[in-house]
């Protein structure tokens, strides 16, 4: 039987930067090489996509959104992840990846247009390298396997980053993407935000084994770790992305979080869990955990966090005029106007007809 | 008994059919604890326990597909798809193995497939769908769609009686519809309903669109016009008596449904009228739908949907024909 | 040149895709070394390596999923799905992503989805779908399906040329018809063609049904009726004016394809042709399609699927109306 | 985040019996408890499912049959499967297991019926315990895990056997399907036959990974087998089974093997693979290999064998027989009759108009 044995690759350069339990080991964090601005800028921007997320509900509930899903407790992974690939990299997110967006420097007035409902789609993925939301849970996984197919094709060093929720790993385009992953060495870092939630379903009724531990069923490595420390995350994903650059292939790092609001506005959570869990996870929230990191390094102080808050509330608040203020496109354009670049005659008929109803009205 | 809205009418059929059948599972993603995103299994699971009623995890092929293993083991399965725009990695079980599975063994497959279907509720993306033309296409499987509480209790009643797979779509917008219901009547699949009687053009809609063609119907009349309001309530098979029925005293028709018009199931209606009322026509089948784009936002979604305005239109345009 | 098979002329059609055109990836299962299962990718691995052209794992919704990574990245795929019958584990990516994506993000997705479909080929289950009103009913795809080797290399042309994702649906009875082709020729999407003149009665057919529908009217002749055969050669989107422009001559048309009629394509067809073409039509629009069952075992199909003698009588009948 | 780390059970009882590299122990084999008439009759039904497979070859080519696809090579897992569960266990078997049928009593020339062209199902799967062949790709495996759940359901100690190929493995529903197994704790076996081929497409291009191993990510044990030893299959499906009687939930295993034939009669295997492989494999094939074991052990002298060969000679001339006497439905009846057991009026008249043009041509 030997002979068709496989094993997963022995290069796993993410491992022994972690402890068994998921940490960063201390030597691993001391060594990351990132400087104090750095440092301070992860920090700022997890409280920045924090403060956004809160605006957005509460933009939500005045009308001004359709719906929002808040991604609070999850901002550790976010910041982290976009910081350590290259601007070039591409990211293919899930529905819950905003601050990843805005980490990235698209404008979150424009991306809220999505939940505004004006807009599928309010950003060109080309500009930003940021594919669209994608709600279909787990559809998003075989096009960033695609990509990053591509990228072998082309001998491009550039890498993908897919991320997925727990409740995604269970779909049959997860599996699929995963073992095409593996079969053609595509430079794939895949993400599951394990959060321990999809919508009211508990982790544990949704999966009995481990997701990281599935890797090796694919034929490359992957490790559970802590989703709440921005700098583990840092550290697994850029030393995942220079093992894929390096032709090393895909990993997959789980990274344990806590979804800590509802699923969306339309979602009440007290119907399905306690506030006992919320409390415990309140404990690790990665914010205060950051800072007090940083308090301890030295790195920040007062003055500093109030810069802080002050720049993150003039954000938010540009952010907020900016939305009040952004166009929706005319209707015609918004319902036929991006559907095909070679539209027929007739779809181009139907349009019209539709514009000169609407000026009869 | 006191009015009831759609969502608790089908509450109540499901519980009904728990407690009247053992055999009857409820399942899906949310359906248990939660109760469903709509709330439309509340209580369920309390009532007749995790065994009978529960959450899978996130995986639509596998919640259709294991519906054949649980046949065949005796039960009858009633899964939830949470939205019409998450049928479609189901597809395949549903079209290759659920329509398919009687004809290739002998064994009936008594499996009710809830969708809650179509737009006009503010959402994002594939949560507006209206996929039923894949499924009335398809060989094997018998569409139905309610389009008031008392309908959707009886209706749902009837799909889960029968001894083979039905898809139940339910039109999510009309889900907080009121009206009082009688449990004891009962509506057969098949069996298309004078919605409103009226004697100008016949409106054919089913689901969502029902209620815009009555609002239709009642702004008509004070133009003078008289619609005949048709709800299908079962897509295949088609009630084409009923249809013709009331054809033999309009002489027109106008087809509605939110999908959009091209390659829709309005085309398979309005080609039927054409062939078996071709000597009774006396204007051509307007069809109104959504427009042949993918759903738009939400924004946009009223002006991509038919209203009372587009049936109107049509309605003048078919009388003055000719 | 000599005359080709409809086979060869696809292959010969890709060959020319992948070398004038660095972008174009061929992929799917068993296409690389062994040339496809009915050899249409035969040899183009071996020119081009296994970067341009290779198998995948045993996966259809991450075929065409990977699809729209691989457009973003600057490739066009041209995707084969290995059979009909197969296409249904990747309705969601078709459905949700490739027709969706565009509208969604402004990039434009030139994807050409090859599937082989159709019967007559005495095979067993799920090789013999027609598969074709599911896609056409999508909006935000083309879906074309030619009917001669001439076609087929050129139309393919088209397909893989355009910035927008076309099912290519390949007739598998009719790769093994033989036409002399010119490959300068060319054939754009969203026009169907004349196949045989006539002024008795209009026949609409694509793909499969078009060399029957041409036998018919071989025979037709022999009785003195006149059929004007129109291939339709695109579904999506419709060629209204040529069917239109023959009906004017007619008065009477037949709608010819191997799908259930129940919600198939032809009721699209009929119900615009009964349309826009009210006051030309002389008799009703007769259907001729599969039955409205599964797909048969293959000992049944010829007498499930449309044939000659069944064109014929829809032929008198349309005559004789009125 | 060890709150959530979840390992696959402890409780394994089949990896005792084998060797690292799958082999069944000596000492395994020793307690197996088979009388010398049952290892006779694994023996006996080999060859007999083997010939019935040469014997289909031949009727394809003569155009009795539309199309074959032998399963030579595969004889252990069918007959070693078979034997090992109770009849009242379900088997899902995907396209190839015409032998496992035989062993399940169909009668060959009926189920002959849906190469021939006249049925999809020639059997009624109630009778035998024994689900239709099927032919999407791995979309019989969430049936049986259906029909396990619903064991559990009911209380019932019914175990299911479920089988696909290594090129099944990859699909989306196979993915599924193992998670909702892992789940609810379904008591159901996976039988992968992996025979290193999926149609053209070698195991290596299928998956990086290992099949075997997967199971762990699922919350349950998996093993790979030697698949060409038919005392091997026996032991292990009978332990994993139960296991799953018990209580102990699902067990996959990877049964190595060879597909020696072609994918199907359509195939032309020498365009993508090299007789050396083939003779590798055939130095493995089951058939010769237990039946040296069994002359080792005293337990088939020539007579028996010659007797053997003489039954299985009548059994396949019984079955070409009847093969060429079966008759096939009525046109209307196999077209229309078991659509749907309540037809609409416009369904039957569809049928009779059907039926009614047929008698007038
Ligand atoms: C295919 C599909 N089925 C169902 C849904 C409805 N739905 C939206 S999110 C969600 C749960 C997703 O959970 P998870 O993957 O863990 O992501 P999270 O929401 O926790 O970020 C469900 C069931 C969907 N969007 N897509
Ligand atoms: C969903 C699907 N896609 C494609 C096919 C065509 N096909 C039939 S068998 C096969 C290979 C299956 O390989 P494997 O699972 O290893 O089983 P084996 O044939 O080796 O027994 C393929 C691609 C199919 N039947 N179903
Ligand atoms: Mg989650
Ligand atoms: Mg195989």
């Amino acid at each position: 039987m030997a002979d068709v044995v496989q094993v997963a690759p022995a290069d796993d350069p993410v491992r022994p930067l972690f402890s068994p339990a998921g940490e960063l080991t201390a030597e691993a964090r001391a060594t990351l090489g990132l400087s104090p601005d750095a440092l301070r800028d992860l920090y700022h921007k997890m409280v920045w996509i924090r403060r956004t997320d809160q605006e957005a509900l509460n933009l939500q509930r005045q009308g001004e959104l359709g719906l929002w899903g808040p991604y609070q407790g999850q901002e550790a992974i976010h910041v982290g992840t976009v910081a350590a690939l290259r601007e070039t990299d591409w990211i293919f997110p899930s529905y819950r990846e905003f601050g990843m967006g805005m980490c990235r420097g698209i404008d979150p007035a424009e991306m809220l247009k999505l939940f505004r409902g004006v807009s599928h789609g309010p950003w060109d993925p080309r500009t930003y390298h940021f594919a669209p939301l994608v709600i279909p849970v787990a559809s998003q996984v075989p096009h960033g396997v695609g990509f990053a197919m591509g990228s072998r094709f082309k001998h491009s060093d550039d890498v993908v980053l897919s991320t997925f929720g727990d409740g995604a790993t269970s779909k049959g385009d997860w599996h699929e993407a995963m073992n095409f992953a593996g079969v053609f060495q595509a430079p794939v870092i895949f993400l599951c935000q394990n959060n321990h939630w999809a919508i009211s379903v508990p982790l544990a009724k949704q999966t009995a084994g481990s997701i990281a531990e599935r890797a090796q069923g694919y034929g490359f490595p992957g490790i559970r770790i802590d989703g709440n420390d921005v700098l583990g995350i840092f550290a697994a994903i850029r030393t995942a992305a220079e093992r894929a650059r390096r032709g090393g292939g895909p990993y997959l790092i789980e990274a344990m979080t806590y979804r800590m609001g509802p699923h969306t506005t339309s979602d009440d959570p007290t119907r399905y869990r306690t506030n006992v869990e919320l409390e415990r996870w309140s404990a690790k929230d990665p914010i205060p955990r950051f800072r007090q990191w940083l308090e301890g390094q030295g790195l920040l102080d007062e003055a500093a966090l109030a810069a802080i808050n002050r720049e993150v509330e003039a954000k938010v608040e540009t952010m907020r005029n900016r939305l009040r203020a952004t166009t929706a496109p005319a209707p015609g354009e918004a319902i036929f106007g991006r559907v095909y670049q070679h539209p027929s005659d007739s779809f181009l008929e139907e349009r019209e007809e539709f514009e000169s109803s609407l000026e009869s009205n | 008994m006191e009015p009831v809205t759609m969502a608790k009418a089908i509450n109540l059929s499901l519980r009904d059919a728990l407690a009247n059948d053992d055999s009857v599972l409820i399942f899906g993603e949310d359906v248990g604890t939660l109760g469903g995103v709509f709330r439309i299994t509340d209580g369920l699971q309390k009532t007749f326990g995790p065994e009978r009623v529960f959450d899978t995890p996130l995986a639509e092929s596998a919640i259709i597909g294991i519906c054949i293993g649980l046949v065949l083991r005796g039960f009858k399965p009633v899964p939830e798809i949470q939205f019409d725009g998450f049928i479609y990695p189901a597809f395949d079980q549903i079209v290759s193995h659920v329509a398919k599975y009687r004809n290739r063994t002998g064994v009936s497959m008594p499996i009710t497939i809830r969708v809650p279907f179509g737009g006009h509720i503010g959402a994002v993306e594939h949560h507006s769908e209206s996929p039923e033309a894949y499924f009335a296409h398809t060989a094997g499987l018998k569409v139905v769609a309610p389009a008031t509480p008392g309908d959707a209790y009886a209706l749902l009643q009837s799909a889960i009686a029968d001894p083979d797979p039905v898809i139940f779509f339910e039109p999510k917008a009309r889900y907080y519809l009121k009206e009082e219901i009688d449990t004891a009547r009962e509506v057969p699949i098949g069996r298309a309903r004078i919605a409103r009687e009226g004697t100008g053009v016949t409106v054919v809609a089913y689901g969502p669109t029902v209620s815009i063609a009555l609002d239709a119907a009642k702004a008509a009349e004070k133009e003078n016009i008289s619609l005949e309001i048709i709800d299908l309530r079962s897509l295949s098979p088609l009630d084409m008596p009923t249809i013709l029925e009331s054809l033999r005293k309009t002489h027109r028709a106008i087809v509605v449904h939110e999908a959009p018009v091209f390659g829709g199931f309005g085309g398979e209606i309005a080609a039927r009228i054409a062939d078996d009322g071709f000597d009774l026509l006396e204007a051509p089948i307007e069809r109104i739908g959504g427009m042949d784009a993918p759903y738009p936002p939400a924004r946009y979604e009223k002006l991509y949907l038919p209203d009372v305005d587009r049936i109107l239109e049509a309605a003048d345009v078919a009388l003055a024909y000719g």
